[in-house]
This record gives structure tokens, sequence and C-alpha cells, in this order.
């Protein structure tokens, strides 16, 4: 991490950038959040360990209206979100300096409640550079430990890979982290009765609060006006009455992201409530892959969406009852 | 039970699946049929009767011992309109009353000769008796 | 063959016909007088592609019981590859419903030239039979809207 | 390769030369037939009402039993083929059939149209490969003209049967050509033999079988070739006066695989058995009308 | 707010029987913004008409719904009705209250409850219309002819006449098509030759006439007034300047073993060849299928043999771009393959031949130079039958459900002339019906039986069975004395079907033409705009559209012309207002629109705004109305709603689906 600040302070000090975009530390120590750092002793503050899951690269759509140069720190799943900026001409690439930084999996602190260790004061052995698999947490309650991976996030388990995919320089290793199929959530959902599967959403979706969380820090979500505040379609912001109104806002917010959603998984990451948003996301991608062939968003700056493109002999839309 | 003929004719329409009014008139069936001299209510006169619904003389009809089955005016009718169905429905309803088998068991033995295979023996038995 | 039967579920039936060929095989259909249930209501759009999943989810939500889209066939759209698109969109917007287990059968895109009314027509008749078979849009009816 | 064999009662009796020829030729061409277990009689035509049942169980169970094993079913006398097709057909794609069907099988799984059944023929096309086919032939049929005939039921109704160009049919020429025979064409290859009817109406069959017989051997087939017991007991049954002797396909084959002495002498050893034995059907008929049938011999 | 006006229409009884009229008023009535709500037995009439511009002037009406026929039919008229009450055109919509209502139902009731719902949701379409202004596109004062048949020709040579510069584009080395395959014409027995060629002249000679033989369209782009057009020249391997037409080339070619197809294959020709000695142009190609040269590298004889030294073997296919305001489609037809019918043994025996084929055999310059004679065996024939309708009126997958219209004509004429030359030929003609509509025809055709004897049988026949003595034996049934018949003939003439050139749909695709199941373009309205097709600028001649015979098809060419005339007499056309608009405000600049707009309509400009206070500069999308057809595609893949499209905006077809749900 060391190693990060000190890049940071060489390329604010040459006038390279004039900002860095990084994670600042919270008031706890798992919560650290996504900050603008203007000068060298602002980044006494900065902070980059396992808490640090989230994406920079939406914030690069207000860093590039800034003057000047801005440092960012994407990790690998980070670069696709930034690719895909690109593509839609919301980032300007000549304002960003990028460092590709290492990844070892980002944690969940839920995930670590869940194993049943409550009153978390402090964690560590969440730094990047540490080469344990063990996570030392101290809680009011005594010292207790749980294993790196089952505190990771679930997108971790499916990573996409180490690879930054765009970058100015890179610095620290990243680990494999895959263990688990992408697919393999979905698969189970689509196995299941139309009953069981409107149960299970009914009561996912039933948690939604429209807090707008998930939309807030999608990287593909970077309307201006979201459609949902505006009145083109007559659906500006109403009170939640029922579960419909959760399902069309978050089927319409995963159409409006196919084929442009990296399945970065910060809408999962950052809803309040829980709720497996990446589900919605992930069926679509899974079935593009299937249907138009298989396309990774952000994996390049210039291919066109599978919601852009078509072929003479896709399938009709009738394919959905066949492959049940 | 007493049938009218209206209600024969839709038997013989169920049963076939036959639906008269494609037919064209075209006589292609007639002209394809291997039977056509032994008939006395020739392939394409037969859609027309069930059209008209004149159903009590096609099953007194000796036409219905004649045809092959073979299917020539199946296929190559213009409006796929099926006469051989309607033929083969029309025997059904004669064989499936009580006794009117057109093949008894007495007659059997003097059809036969050595070299006779036994499927014409089943075949015809289904064509011909219940 | 139509359904014309009283006192039972009338399903609201939304149809999205694209201007230059289903609308107006929808208008052969009718001057033809090949007829079809009257619970199918249907918006001119100039193009299937014009068809937005706002707008069908929209419907479900004010009491449709079914959607179905008709466009030109593949190949004949009047604006080249509109239709191309709508096959993509609503291909994956029908998984998707499929996937929240609403059930499938209560969207359709079927394509229909301007010289199909009998197409029209019996697509028509196939639908509304679906969604009389399926019955009442339940799960997907916002309550507080209905009248 | 293993595929359900359905022979049929023809071929149980009057015609075990065609099913001794088709099993050695199988085993040549490196395929083998599995007869089904307790097969019954498919009742010889395919019963044409729409609301006949009972009559196509007996097929629904032989294609029940293939799928069962998992193999296509095979058949080599062209009436078997023809019901057992067409039945296939109505159980996959007549729903009132197949539902009906199935709730008096009581099957384990409902039957549905699953298995493939192919005729022998069938097999050489498009699994072996007539150019393959060519290639096993250890006694080409050098100079032998001969005729094919088809008859009615391999081909008609052609969107059923899915045989070959009802019309204008190729298969056995192909054969024919394979075996390093020339074969003839002539216009009645397609029109029916008479069938059935030569049991009552004994003159209209000879009228057919006269203008087939006429016609091949008009335009110069020394030999006929067929896959019906059926056709070839009218064919025979001919008043033409130069009489075209009548073979079944599998006997061409047999020969021209140099197979034919062998398959011959153990089909020779089974008829004396079944000469020894005063009802030979005894074992394969099924049912009343067969039993009715089998007091002739 | 809206001051809506309802007009209900009666159309006679056509709607009034099965809607009540007076109840949708009422209930129309009822509706917010509505001031005012009438019916009329005929809106459409000048009287329906004068009643809406009187409402739209009294009540000051903002909007007006009229519930009647589809608007394809009649929004126009309405549309002009409250232009000229001084309302905007586009403040009009239309419920479909008859074909999709009183014509399909039955039920008084539910028709009426059907309209009703069908006139609220255009009222709540209208409550959000804009008035939106036609834009204008300019007219590319040029035509072009896609075939160079009688139909392209006659449609080519009448717009030239009116002063306009025309392009045929045929795709075989000579114009002419299939009259020129003609022996005789129907009923005047007339020489095809004798009255194509002078045409085909006069096409090649006229100055605004401009012909791509052995050419073919490759793309189109644009639309009405301004199409794009890339025509690909296939290379001819002849330098057509320096040709001087001698033919010397074609009868040296030591290559002549390519089936003929102008003769239909009843005979063969050289691999260099002109189609038929009238050829326009009178330039040979090389087959390079079929050429040695191009085969193997060897040969060069036509090369060598050229005093012109017009054979050139490097010729690259060439592509030509052009600008064309109107494009007429005459792509013609050839006849059905046969290979399916061979019960008439088609495929089995030479001396079973088409009506086509029978054309090319009694042609002096034919295979067999006029002789009536069999392919088989070069004999004459002394029995001949044709049969009609092969292929014609079948249901089945094999033939085609159309009458082909003109075989029971070409068949009387064919028996005519036979009868007529070789009176001891018998002649017998096995049919279904006899259609003869026409001026003259059915005359005509009892010519053929009371003059000359021809003996019609009504009746069809089961099978052509060649017989070893080389007769065919013809098995038929004659329906009158209920007989069926067996007799032998020498040649058997089948009257094929004829269907649309194969090509027709590749073309259509590209016109974005609409094309029915048999592969037919579409007109506009079948009966109102028979020369049409949907797709504005693009007209239809000749078979292309419907079976036809000579006459109708140059008919229907100078219709077409005089249609693709009033459209090139036009200097400006006004163009649809209901385009795609993009909210700066909203826009994102993502560029997703412009990735699936089909006409390249969209653009990008880095513009500072105003966003509630914010002044910054922002990249977003602009579209160019002129280009922008409408078709929305852009507007759903916005994902912000930034794009939307005027006169069926979002909130327009949301309120559409919201007052059908209600």
């Amino acid at each position: 991490m060391q190693e990060l600040v000190t890049r940071a302070k060489e390329l604010l000090a040459d006038g390279t950038v004039v900002r860095v975009l990084g994670w600042k530390r919270g008031d706890l120590s798992y919560n650290p959040e996504p900050a603008y750092f203007n000068s060298q002793e602002e980044l006494e503050q900065f902070v980059y360990d396992g808490f640090c899951g989230a994406n920079l690269s939406k914030y690069m759509i207000e860093g590039s209206k800034k003057e000047g140069k801005t440092l960012v720190f994407l990790k690998p799943c980070d670069t696709y979100s930034f690719n895909q900026l690109i593509k839609e001409h919301r980032v300007d690439r000549d304002k960003a300096y990028i460092i590709g930084v290492g990844c070892r999996g980002k944690l969940d602190v839920e995930k670590i409640k869940a194993q049943g260790i409550k009153g978390i004061q402090n964690i560590s052995g969440a730094g990047i550079e540490e080469d344990t698999d063990t996570l030392n947490i101290r809680t009011i309650y005594g010292d207790k430990t749980c294993t790196y991976g089952s505190a990771m996030l679930e997108r971790c388990h499916v990573c996409k890979g180490k690879e930054h995919m765009i970058f100015d320089e890179e610095i620290g290793e990243s680990k494999d982290t895959k263990d688990a199929d992408r697919f393999a959530e979905i698969e189970k959902i689509e196995a299941m009765s139309p009953e069981e599967k409107f149960a299970f959403f009914q009561k996912e979706l039933s948690k939604c609060i429209r807090c707008n969380a998930c939309r807030n820090v999608c990287p593909a979500c970077s309307c201006r006006k979201c459609v949902f505040d505006s009145n083109q379609f007559d659906s500006a912001q109403k009170a939640n009455v029922d579960s419909f109104e959760e399902k069309m806002f978050h089927i319409i917010r995963a159409f409006h992201v196919a084929g442009r959603c990296t399945d970065c998984g910060e809408c999962s990451r950052v809803c309040p409530q829980g709720i497996p948003l990446h589900l919605f996301n992930r069926k679509f991608i899974k079935d593009i892959n299937e249907l138009y062939g298989e396309y990774q968003a952000g994996a390049d700056t210039e291919s066109k969406g599978p919601l852009t493109s078509f072929t003479f002999e896709d399938a009709e839309p009738g394919i959905v009852v066949e492959r049940r | 039970m007493m049938q009218s003929q209206k209600e024969k004719a839709e038997l013989i329409r169920e049963i076939s699946g036959v639906n008269p009014s494609k037919c064209m008139k075209c006589g292609k069936c007639s002209a394809s049929c291997p039977s056509f001299q032994e008939m006395d209510i020739k392939p394409h006169q037969f859609v027309s009767y069930v059209l008209h619904e004149d159903i009590d003389a096609l099953l007194e009809s000796k036409s219905l011992w004649k045809c092959l089955s073979c299917f020539a005016c199946v296929e190559r009718c213009p409006r796929d309109v099926k006469p051989g169905k309607l033929i083969d429905a029309a025997r059904q309803m004669v064989i499936r009353q009580k006794g009117a088998d057109y093949l008894s068991a007495d007659e059997i033995p003097e059809l036969l000769d050595p070299e006779l295979p036994q499927q014409l023996l089943v075949s015809a038995f289904r064509r011909y008796r219940r | 063959m139509s359904i014309e039967k009283t006192n039972e579920f009338r399903p609201k039936i939304v149809a999205f016909c694209c201007n230059w060929c289903s609308y107006a095989g929808a208008d052969l259909a009718g001057s033809s007088r090949l007829g079809y249930p009257a619970d199918v209501k249907i918006i001119r759009v100039p193009c299937s592609c014009r068809v937005n999943p706002m707008f069908i989810l929209r419907a479900f939500e004010k009491g449709a019981d079914g959607v179905i889209l008709c466009g030109c066939h593949p190949g004949d759209c009047h604006y080249t590859t509109g239709n191309y698109y709508a096959r993509r969109r609503m291909t994956l917007l029908f998984s998707m419903l499929d996937y929240l287990g609403v059930e499938n059968g209560r969207t359709r895109v079927e394509w229909v030239s301007a010289a199909e009314g009998v197409k029209f027509s019996t697509t028509m008749n196939e639908f509304v039979e679906k969604i009389h078979s399926l019955g009442k849009n339940v799960r997907l009816e916002d309550l507080r809207c209905r009248n | 390769m293993v595929y359900s064999y359905y022979p049929g009662c023809t071929l149980k009796t009057k015609a075990k030369d065609l099913d001794a020829y088709a099993r050695a030729c199988a085993k040549v061409l490196g395929f083998e037939l599995e007869e089904l277990e307790n097969w019954q009689c498919c009742g010889g035509v395919y019963p044409l009402g729409s609301d006949e049942i009972a009559t196509k169980l007996s097929s629904v169970r032989a294609l029940a039993a293939a799928k069962e094993k998992g193999q296509d079913l095979v058949t080599v006398c062209a009436a078997c083929h023809h019901v057992l097709k067409r039945v296939n057909d109505d159980m996959k794609n007549v729903e009132d059939i197949r539902f009906r069907a199935n709730n008096y099988m009581e099957l384990d799984e409902p039957y549905a149209g699953e298995t493939k059944v192919l005729h022998f023929l069938e097999i050489l096309r498009d699994r072996i490969g007539f150019a393959a086919l060519k290639d096993k032939v250890v006694k080409p049929l050098t100079g032998r003209k001969i005729g094919a005939y088809y008859g009615c039921l391999l081909l008609r109704p052609s969107d059923r049967m899915q045989f070959d160009d009802p019309e204008n049919p190729s298969i056995i020429e192909d054969f024919i050509r394979a075996l390093g025979a020339e074969p003839v064409i002539y216009p009645y290859r397609n029109e029916c033999c008479g069938g059935y009817i030569s049991l009552k109406e004994k003159d209209m069959a000879k009228n057919q079988t006269d203008l087939i017989m006429e016609s091949a051997a008009g335009m110069g087939a020394e030999t006929l070739v067929t896959a019906c017991p059926l056709c070839r007991y009218n064919l025979n049954q001919s008043r033409t006066q130069e009489k075209v002797p009548v073979v079944y396909f599998t006997e061409l084959l047999a020969e021209a695989l140099g197979v034919k002495a062998e398959a011959a002498e153990t089909n020779a050893e089974a008829a004396a058995d079944a000469k020894g034995n005063t009802k030979p059907e005894a074992d394969t008929d099924k049912t009343e009308d067969m039993q009715e049938g089998g007091t002739q011999s | 707010m809206q001051r809506i006006g309802v007009f209900v229409c009666h159309c006679g009884s056509n709607i009034a029987a099965t809607v009540d009229v007076k109840k949708v008023v009422e209930m129309a009535a009822l509706e917010p913004g509505v001031v005012h709500a009438e019916d009329y037995q005929y809106m459409c009439s000048e009287a329906g008409q004068a009643k809406i511009d009187a409402a739209i002037k009294e009540k000051n009406l903002t909007g007006i719904v009229v519930c009647s026929c589809s608007p394809r039919m009649h929004e126009t008229t309405f549309r002009n009705a409250a232009k000229r009450a001084g309302l905007n055109p586009y403040m009009v919509e239309i419920a479909n209250i008859r074909e999709h209502c009183s014509w399909i139902h039955k039920n008084m009731e539910e028709a009426t409850k059907k309209a009703v719902i069908l006139a609220r949701a255009a009222i709540a379409k209208v409550s959000l219309n804009t008035p939106l202004q036609q834009g204008e596109s300019r007219v590319t004062k040029r035509a072009l002819v896609i075939g160079g048949g009688i139909a392209g020709i006659q449609t080519a040579l009448d717009i030239a006449e009116a002063g306009y510069e025309v392009d045929i584009v045929e795709k075989t080395p000579s114009i002419g098509g299939r009259m020129s395959q003609l022996d005789k014409t129907f009923p005047t027995l007339d020489c095809s030759a004798c009255i194509l060629t002078p045409k085909m002249v006069e096409a090649s000679a006229h100055e605004k006439i401009n012909i791509y033989t052995y050419s073919e369209v490759e793309k189109v782009s644009g639309f009405v007034g301004d199409f794009t057009v890339d025509i690909r020249k296939k290379a001819r391997s002849v330098n057509m300047d320096k040709c001087t037409g001698c033919g010397v080339c074609q009868e040296k070619c030591p290559s002549k073993k390519t089936p003929n197809e102008f003769n239909r294959g009843l005979n063969t020709r050289s691999a260099i060849y002109t189609p038929f000695a009238q050829a326009i142009p009178n330039v040979p190609v090389i087959d390079r299928e079929h050429c040695t040269k191009f085969k193997t590298g060897k040969c060069g004889v036509c090369a060598k043999v050229c005093q012109a030294g017009a054979i050139e073997y490097d010729q690259q296919d060439e592509i030509v771009t052009e600008k064309y305001g109107a494009i007429v489609v005459a792509t013609g037809f050839d006849v059905i393959k046969l290979d399916q019918y061979d019960e008439y043994a088609y495929s089995q025996s030479p001396d079973v031949i088409t009506s086509l084929e029978l054309e090319r055999i009694m042609n002096a310059a034919g295979p067999t130079k006029g002789h009536l004679e069999r392919i088989s065996d070069h004999k004459a024939p002394k029995n001949m039958v044709f049969i009609q309708c092969v292929g014609s009126r079948c249901a089945d997958k094999r033939g085609k459900s159309y009458c082909s219209k003109i075989c029971c004509m070409y068949t009387a004429k064919h028996a005519m002339l036979i009868r007529d030359k070789y009176p001891d030929v018998n002649v017998t003609v096995f049919y279904i019906d006899v259609r003869t509509p026409g001026k003259n025809f059915d005359e005509f055709y009892r010519r053929a039986v009371e003059e000359y004897g021809v003996n019609y049988i009504k009746g069809q026949v089961g099978k052509v069975a060649p017989q070893p003595n080389g007769q065919l034996l013809v098995q038929g049934v004659d329906l009158i004395d209920n007989k069926q018949i067996l007799m032998e003939a020498d040649m058997v003439v089948l009257a094929a079907a004829i269907e649309p050139n194969k090509d027709v749909r590749k073309i259509a695709t590209m016109l974005t033409a609409s094309i029915d199941t048999n592969n037919f373009l579409t007109e506009a309205h079948p009966k109102l705009r028979p020369v049409e097709s949907p797709t504005a600028g693009v007209f239809l001649s000749g078979v292309c559209q419907g079976p036809k015979d000579i006459p109708e098809t140059v008919a229907q060419a100078g219709a077409a012309a005089v249609k693709a005339i009033g459209l090139l007499a036009k200097d400006k056309l006004l163009t649809n207002p209901c385009t795609a608009k993009s909210d700066e405000l909203l826009c994102n600049g993502c560029s997703t629109c412009a990735n699936v707009c089909p006409y390249g309509a969209i653009s990008y400009i880095d513009k500072e705004v105003n966003d509630h206070g914010i002044r910054e500069t922002r990249h977003f999308a602009q579209v160019n109305s002129a280009l922008c057809q409408g078709c929305g595609a852009c507007t759903v893949a916005c994902p912000s709603g930034a794009m939307d499209l005027q006169g069926f905006s979002n909130r327009q077809i949301i309120a559409e689906v919201d007052a059908i749900c209600r």
C-alpha cells in the first residue's frame, strides 16, 4: 500500500496529475470510502486493503470534467468498467492516469458477521501485501478469526481475472480467487418452477427500499438523469406501493445496462438490504452469451454491444419457451 | 341407431379427417386411380358425394372393396383432399356395423394358396373385417 | 374459433403493431372479416423496434393480461434493421420475465406481413386462447391501478 | 451400431429368406440387428381412421421398446415399415392419438414418437452410404439388368414416409448400381401391386401386376427387386408371358456381399425346422386374425 | 389543456351496424379535454370534413380524434381537413374502429366497448400531441428500372419520353426478358420478336436511357427522392466499345457444351455468347464458368479471332454508384422447377416438356429451327397432349396456391398454331377450368376448339408413363364422360406454374419493399394503389407484382412509369416530421443510439448547455431530421430516455397503454 502512496506523491509532485482518486480510511477499519486527494498531506488518509471494494471508474465521470489529470487506482475488474465508460464517451482517457492495482479478493463485512462474529471493533489481515489467509477480528467479545476466502464478496469467487484491461502502470500482485461457476446461481433459479422463481424474487425484492444505492454506484447506470427520475415515461419516482414497482425498476435497470454491464458486482455490494442484484444482470449476460455469442462488456473500447448488433439468424423470442 | 345423412357425412369427415370442400374438382384422383375401372362411384365422385351428404350410396358402393389404399390419389391431389381416406372411412363405417364384414371365415380356405404370405391375410382382415 | 364466452374472465391484451407490415396485416384481417376476440387492442407504432420494454411492463403494471408485439418478418423491415433489434430486445426481456416466474405465454412476438391477414387473425385467436388458459395476470399487476 | 429389429410376421413364415439375408448382410456391413423381444404383428396395414387407437398399439409397443433400448428401429418389410413409421408419426404429432394410446399402454414413461424408424435401405443409403457399400461388394452383379419395384408402401404418402421422391425415386436404383448391376427404370415401379386386394379380387391384382411386369420387361429388366413379400407374391401371380423373376433386395445384397450361400443354408435349416412343425406360426402369431389365417399350412 | 374534438364515423353501415356510434360519442365526450363530440354518416365525405372544419373553428379545438377506418386509409384526408381549418395536421389522431373493430366483431356490445376504448386511447394520445412541421428533401431527377424485360423496357421508355433520365439494370447479357423467348403472342398470334425488338432498339437508342446489362443491383440506401444504388457490372470480358458484334468469336469458340439458357437447355451454346441473335447490346460475354481459358488458362481462341481486339480476359467486376429519385422493380418471372412433379415424367423423358420449351421448339431461331419435333429422336409428333395447371392452384408444398393466369391462353395458342401448321397432329388438352378473362380471349379459345379441332378434355392427368416403344402413355380422366382415359402421345407439354424471379427477395430486402409468401412484391393497396410498393419511391411493373400477360404487363409498366414521373416532376418532397429528437439535457452522449440508426442520421456535437444553472460543455446526440425516417430504434436503445420520437413519443404510447388497460 505504501508503494501506492509513494508513487501517488511522486506523480503529484512532478505535476503528472493534479489530484488522486483513491480510498480514504473510514471511521471503522472495514469501511474505507472513495475520495479525492489534492495534496501529498491528504494522502496520509489513503488506504488500500481488502475492504476497498469500491469501483472508482464511475467517479472518473466527474473526474474527467475537472481541470487537469486525475490519478485513479483501478483493480482488474474495475478496468472493465472504465473501458466501457470510454466506449460510451463518459470518461476522458486523456484526463486519467491509471494505476492498475493488485487484488487478492475484496471483503464483505456482512460475510464476517454472517459467521456469527458480532461487535466487530477492528479487523487485521486484510492488507494487500499481507500474505495470510486468516483475518484476525477484534470484537467486544474477544478476538475471533475467519478465513480470508470466507469473507470475500460473491463477485470475487467468480473473478474475471487478474489482468488489467487498461492502465498506465501496474503496481502489486493479484491472486486467483475464482473458485465458483459464475452462472451456477442463475442456473439454479432457471431450473425452478415458475412459482418458486416468483416466490424467490418476490421475497428478495420486497426488501427493496428504493434507496437507489445500486443505481448510484453502478458504473453503467451513469445517466445524467435516470428515466425513473424523469417524466419521459411518466415513471418519475414514486413511493413504493407494491412489489411490481421494484420489479419494474430492477428489470428496466438491468435491461438498460444489458450488454453494457461488466458484472462488477457493485450493486450487490452496496445494497443495504442485501438483495443479490447481480442475479438480474448476470441473467442477461448468460442469455447474451448463449444466444449471441460470448461477450464481455468492457473488454475493449470498440466492439459493438450485443443489443446494438444482430444477425439474420438470431433466435426468435419464442426460444424462451423452447429452452425450458 | 338411425343416423341422418348429415350425421353420417359428419362421421365420415371425422373418421377420415378430410375436408371435402377443399376439392377443386380436377379429377386427378380418378386419373391416378388403379382401380378406377372396377369402381361404381369414382374417387372424385366420392369427394363430391360426401360434400353433398349422399352417404348411403357410398356405403352401398362396391368401390369400398376395390380401393387398394395405395394412396396414389392422396399423393397426387393438388388440394390435399385425400380421397383415399374418405373411402377408407366409409369402409370403416360399414364394417363397424355388426355382421357387415366383407370377408367371412368360411370363405377363407378356398382363397388360399401355398405361396400366400401372412401379410396378405393380416392386411385383408384389417381392411375387410372389424 | 373465436372465444366469445360471456360472464367470465375477459383478458386485457395489448398488441403493438408496426405500421408497415403488421398494422396493415391487421387491416387486411379486418377487410377480410377474419375475426378475433375484442380483447385485443392494437397500438400502432412505426416499427417493432419502437417498442420499449417499459411499454410492456407498463401494460402489465396497469393490468394487461398479455402483450404481443407484431412486426415485419426478419429481412423485410421497412427500416431495414428495426425488427432485428426488436428481436434481441424482446428475447432478452421475455427471458427475464420467465426468470422472474412470470408465466411465459403472456408475452409473444410474431412476424406478420401486410399480406398475412389470416396469420394476424389466427395469431390473435391463439394468443387470446393462451391468455385464457393462463388466467388473470396476478403476478405483475399493480393492484393500486385497477379500476 | 446396434439397431432394434422388427422382422414382422411374414419374415418369420413365408419370407424367411428376406430376413435371413438381411441379418447376414448386416453382419458383413458391420451393424447388428437386435430383434425386439415379444414383438407383435403390426397389422399389415396402417389404420387410416383418425379414431383408430387399439389397432395401433402393437406398433406403439415395438416403438416404445426400441426407445427403452435407446436404439433406432429397423424394418425390412415394406408394410411393417409403413405401419411403424406412420404410427410413430402419429405418436409424435397427433396429440389425441398420443394421449389415448399412452392411456391404454400405461408405460412407465409416456411414448411420444422418440424412436427413429428406419428401413434397411435407409441404413444403406444414409448410415453406410452407397459408396461405402460398393466397396464392400465382393461379387459385383455386373451386367445384370435389374428393375426396382417400389410399390406404394415405402413411398406414399411422401410427406409422412419421407423415404424418397414418390414419383421418381432413386434409392433402389442407387442400391442396384452399388451392387454393380444396371438399374432399369420403368414407369410403373411406384404403382401399387394390388396389395391385399389379391385375396378376394384376384383378377384385379393380376391386372395391376401384368401392367407392372410388362412395363418392366419392356424396358429390359431381367430381374425385379422388391422389399415387400406381398408385392413379390402378387408380382409372381402375374399372367404375363415373359415373367421376370422377382427377388428380395436383401437376397441381391447377400449375393453381392458373398454371403448368399451361407445365409441360404441357415435359412434352409430354419425352413426345415418350420416344416417339421405343423403350426409354424404358432410361436409368432399374436393376433386372432393370424391364428385364423394360419390354418392354411 | 388541449381542447379536443372527437368525430365518430358511421362509414354507412360498415361501422354503425356493429358499433353503437352514439354511445361512442357519448362516452368520448366524458374524457378529459374533450370539448366536442359528434358522429356522421361519412366523415371522409365533403360534408363530414366540413363538420370537422366547423368544429375546429367554432370550438377552438387544439386536437382532434377521428374514429373511423384505418389511418392507412384516411389519415391524410383528415390531416388535410385539419390543416385547412388552421389546425396543425399532426394534431390529428385516428381511432381505427372499422378494420380493427366493427369488421371483425359481431357482438354490438363488445364492439362498442372496444370502440370506446380505442377512442379513449386516441384521445389520450392526442392530448400529448405537439404541432409538427414537415421538412423538405430534394428529388434526384433520375429513375432506376430493375429488370430489362418488356415491363422494364416499357417503363423506361415512358419515363424517358417524359424527359427524365432512366437507367435499366438487367442481370443477363441482353435486355428482352421472357418475351424474347416467345414465338407468337396471344390473342392475335403476332410474332413476339417482331413487336418486341423495335422496343428494345428504341430503348437502347434513347438518349435518356442508359442500359446496364450483365449487371445487378448490389446495394440500395437512402429513401424516396434520394436513393443511392450500387450496381455491379459483371466482367463481360469483352470490350463493349470495341466489339463489332460480328459473331466470329462465338463460331470459333471450341467450348460449345454449355446448356443454352435462352433455349431452356434444349441445346447448347458456346462459352462466349450472346443469348440470341437480336440481343441488345449485340456484344457477347464470356461465361467464365465454362470457358476453357478461364478454367485451364489455355485456349484464347476468341481473342485470336477477334479482329477488333475486343476480348479482355482481365476485366474485373465494376461497381457503379448512382443516385435515383425513383426505383421501378420489373424483375419478372420464371417457370417453376418440375422435378417435384414426376408423375408427369418430366425428368424421365425428354419428350415431356414445358410450354416455354415448346415456345423455343416452335421458334425459327430455336433448337429445332422451328420444326415441331421430339427432342429424343427428332421425329415429328402425331399426338400431343397438353396438361394444364401443373403446379398452379396447388394447396400442397410442391406447387403454388395461385392461378398462373397465362397458361390457359398460351396453351390455346400452342394448340391452335400446331393444328394450323401440322393439321395431321392430334392435340388434346387436359384442363380443370379454362380461364379466359380478357378482350377477345374466350373467342380465341373457342376458335381453337371449334375451328382447329383441338380436343379439350375436362379432367386431369394422373400419370405419364414412358413406354418401351418411345411413346408416352398418358393416363387421365374425362370428368364429363366419367371415364379413365389411356392415350399414347408423342409429346406431352406441361403448363408449368410461373413464379417470381428468384432474385426478387434479395432485391425486395434491399429496397425494404414488402413481399408476400409467394415472393410477389406487395402493392401499397390491392385495389387503389396496385403499382406502388408500400415503400415510398418504389414502384412495381409486371409479373413481379402478380401473374399477368403481356398487355397487362405493358399497361402496368406504363402506370408505374406515370407514378415515377409524378415523383420525379416534384422539386421537393415534404418529409415525415415524425422523426427522432434528442433532449440535450438528458443525453449522456453514449452513442448507443447512433449504433442502431440505419440511416446514419445521428451525429454528436459538443456544446455548452445550461442545465438548471449548471453551465457546461456536453457531448450529445443530434438528429438530422432529413435523414431520420422515424423508426424509433434509437429511442429504445437510449437508456436515459433522452431520445424520443415525435408523433410516437414515449409518453404518448404510454398514455395509449394506460387508456387501453384502464
